[in-house]
């Protein structure tokens, strides 16, 4: 079972590639934020296949606190889309212009 | 032999057990169509309707949110664990200040009363 | 090799959900779903306790968090609408360049010779090792993220209820 | 020849759990029985009760299951179908899966060959059912979403908000257990307890950690959403909570997948604490007493008695999980979380600390 990790690299990169485009094309700030987390993953996926590739632990050391960031990034940015979510009532992120000038 | 070889045969095998459990009553069973049985269950009453657009208290979020991190911070425990012979003091000294500022957190929590049910 | 391309087909598939369901139930399920096979691909690569912590981290706890979320507001499933901003089209277009590119570029990449894995790579006491040792001050770092994180949700989730 | 033998291995693991499951169905009945006093599940037999013995036991095993598969599918009109589909197959797949780690047994040997007694061989076993019983929330979850009704969603909350709230319980006293074992491998942390304590005691999990076993023995039932914490389903309140909408197999897989989580936990408890397989002074050539008698028993024996070993702890812990059960009355809300995070997060924590300062102190003065 030697698959190149050239294999896994493309994978990755198109696992990356759907996430960011949901990112850019969907409205729900929800599915925003796991499209945040698609993206996430599909450079675990990167820095796991590397790391036996280069055989050094190093990138599964790193995916430890890539979780970590994700698990924070999510739990605050949910918190934050509550908070917004009970004064303007909506889930599109469009319309969530707070910061917007 | 790979031992995940062994743990994917388990997992298709009780797939397979699983669905058909699941499937057996559509396979056996009766199926008379009837308006009151498919209506939802509410004690007898006449059914208030659908349930999209009921909300519920924030507090289950905060758990859900506490539970997030602090399932990091266990996750963080078990190779600590396993080589905690090996790495001495030093390592308990390390994880002494991570489960610390933790704790500062936990302690935070408790103190705001997100921990208080009513 | 066959199993490789097997489970980054249903990869991709669940990605897909993910972002092209209407329903963020759905969208949350595929997200489970794609997580568990990436933690499926890194047993393959080696990477035991890493996938058996992605399963524990993403699919036990990160995605309950959104499914809470969605069961806490409720939302019914969102309109689609066709149209898609300018800055979105441009954004796709450059999402698709990059994936493309970077695709060629790891396939016309020499394959250099994988190396030997010498014994217990991938293992528990090894990551541990390096976690504990090179990653020391990252850990302790993560402790105050997560610390922020707790106080910032908590701060957050709870002048909703005030209000 | 591998692949047969880990399918059979497989096949055994599973068949263990769904034997043990239908009959805890039983002994849930008789047992609460005999706790109130009444005689329980009689009724069941076969040739209409000519036989002058009651065959109960047999006819309950089977005619449950039976009675259950045959009845219709209900779906509600306004449910999500495939998720409603998904629900019961979710909850129940990963607790079956759980069970392919648990050793249950030391190796057989037959001829030169060596088969270690459990489905997979993984060496993180202890992290895998970890992640296998966090993923038994989206059963609940997904189960009080779908059916579109009020007591369905509530339970369905209530549950997942319970059984996050004591995964953390169970994770700490976990780590307090690999601290001391220093693996997350089950079959060696069964072997590891094969050892004495001073030449007399078995080196059980109970006898260093006690504390642990309390903790993940509350978690556990916890976890399982049985009585004495059975508010997801709660009957007075709830109807039945995040399954109210299920009929026939769908139902009783939700029904299974409690009385699963009772074998899982029963079966972690026995493997962690007490020994897993071992017989105390059983070696795998015979029996080694104190004080130096020695009692040869073949290879075979061995096997078969630990494997007997193995079920009886099992069924020993499984009763006592039905004797809390119909013991304790139900927890309120608030006591139900209160315990979660003010008590067991708090004791997990000090027992963790306490333990690693203890085992380096210790060892440090005795080893090195």
């Amino acid at each position: 079972m030697n698959v190149p990790v050239e294999n896994y690299l493309v994978l990755a990169a198109l696992i990356f590639a759907i996430g960011c485009a949901g990112v850019l094309t969907r409205r729900n700030f929800i599915v925003i934020l796991m499209s945040v987390e698609l993206m996430l993953n599909a450079v675990n996926l990167t820095f796991v296949a590397l790391s036996r590739q280069l055989v050094s632990m190093d990138g599964q050391m790193i995916v430890f606190f890539v979780m970590t960031v994700a698990a924070a990034e999510v739990a605050v940015g949910l918190a934050i889309f509550l908070a917004i979510y009970s004064q303007r009532r909506t889930v599109n992120a469009d319309e969530i212009s707070l910061l917007r000038w | 032999m790979n031992p995940y070889i062994a743990l994917l045969i388990s997992f298709a095998l009780c797939a397979i057990v699983a669905g058909i459990m699941c499937g057996a009553s559509w396979l056996l069973g009766p199926k008379v169509e009837n308006k009151a049985k498919s209506e939802i269950f509410e004690t007898g009453n006449p059914p208030l309707g659908s349930i999209r657009g009921i909300r519920f208290p924030v507090k289950f979020y905060l758990t859900a949110i506490l539970f997030v991190v602090f399932d990091i911070e266990v996750v963080f425990m078990y190779p600590w664990a396993v080589v905690f012979r090996r790495l001495g003091w030093m390592g308990l000294g390390e994880m002494a200040v991570f489960v610390a500022v933790l704790a500062v957190g936990l302690a935070y929590v408790w103190r705001v009363g997100a921990l208080e049910w009513d | 090799m066959i199993a490789f391309y097997f489970i980054a087909l249903l990869t991709l598939a669940s990605a897909l959900l993910v972002v092209l369901h209407r329903n963020p139930i759905y969208s949350a399920l595929g997200l489970v779903n794609t997580l568990f096979l990436i933690a499926v691909s890194f047993v393959m690569l080696d990477a035991e306790l890493i996938a058996m912590l992605q399963v524990i981290v993403y699919a036990g706890a990160i995605v309950i968090l959104f499914l809470f979320v969605i069961m806490l507001l409720n939302v019914e499933s969102e309109v689609r609408s066709a149209r898609i901003s300018k800055i979105g089209t441009a954004g796709l277009a450059f999402v698709l360049l990059f994936a493309v590119e970077l695709a060629v570029f790891a396939l016309v990449r020499d394959p250099s010779g994988a190396q030997e894995l010498p014994a217990g790579f991938g293992s528990t006491e090894l990551l541990a090792e390096t976690l504990f040792s090179k990653g020391m001050l990252s850990f302790e770092l993560t402790s105050l993220l997560l610390l922020v994180a707790v106080v910032g949700a908590v701060v957050m989730a709870r002048r909703k209820v005030e209000s | 020849m591998d692949l047969l033998i880990s399918f059979v291995l497989a096949l055994v693991a599973l068949l263990i759990l769904l034997q043990l499951t239908v009959l805890l169905l039983w002994v849930e009945r008789k047992g609460s029985a005999l706790i109130q006093d009444r005689v329980g599940a009689n009724r069941a037999n076969l040739f209409g009760g000519l036989l002058p013995f009651n065959l109960g036991i047999v006819n309950t095993l089977m005619a449950d299951p039976l009675k259950l598969f045959h009845k219709e599918d209900v779906i509600p009109k306004d449910a999500d179908k495939f998720l409603h589909w998904l629900a019961p197959f979710i909850a129940v797949l990963p607790l079956f899966v759980t069970f392919a780690v648990v050793p249950f047994g030391d190796v057989l040997v037959i001829g030169d060959r060596v088969i270690n007694l459990q489905a997979a061989n993984v060496n993180v076993g202890l992290l895998f059912v970890l992640g296998m019983v966090s993923l038994g929330v989206y059963g609940v979850v997904i189960g009080g979403w779908a059916s579109n009704s009020r007591y369905a969603f509530l339970g369905g909350v209530r549950g997942s908000a319970q059984m996050i709230s004591y995964e953390i319980g169970m994770g700490l006293a976990l780590v307090a257990v690999v601290l001391t074992y220093g693996t997350l491998d089950l079959q060696q942390i069964a072997r590891e307890q094969g050892k004495l304590m001073w030449g007399v005691i078995p080196a059980w999990g109970v006898f260093y950690q006690p504390l642990a076993l309390v903790l993940f023995f509350i978690a556990g039932i916890a976890e399982s959403k049985r009585p004495p914490f059975d508010l997801p389903e709660a009957e007075s309140e709830l109807v039945a909570g995040f399954y109210t909408e299920y009929s026939g197999s769908k139902q009783s897989m939700f029904m299974m997948s409690d009385f699963i989580e009772v074998a899982i936990v029963a079966a972690l408890v026995t493997t962690l604490f007490f020994g897993g397989w071992q017989v105390p002074y059983l070696q795998r050539d015979g029996f080694h007493f104190p004080g130096g008698f020695f009692v040869g028993v073949p290879s075979l024996v061995v096997t078969i008695l630990q494997v007997v070993s193995f079920l009886v702890k099992l069924f020993i812990f499984c009763w006592l999980q039905i004797l809390v059960r119909w013991t304790y009355p139900r927890m309120r809300y608030d006591q139900l979380m209160n315990l979660g995070w003010k008590r067991l997060l708090p004791i997990g924590l000090a027992n963790v600390v306490v333990t690693a300062v203890l085992v380096l102190a210790l060892e440090g003065f005795t080893i090195k």
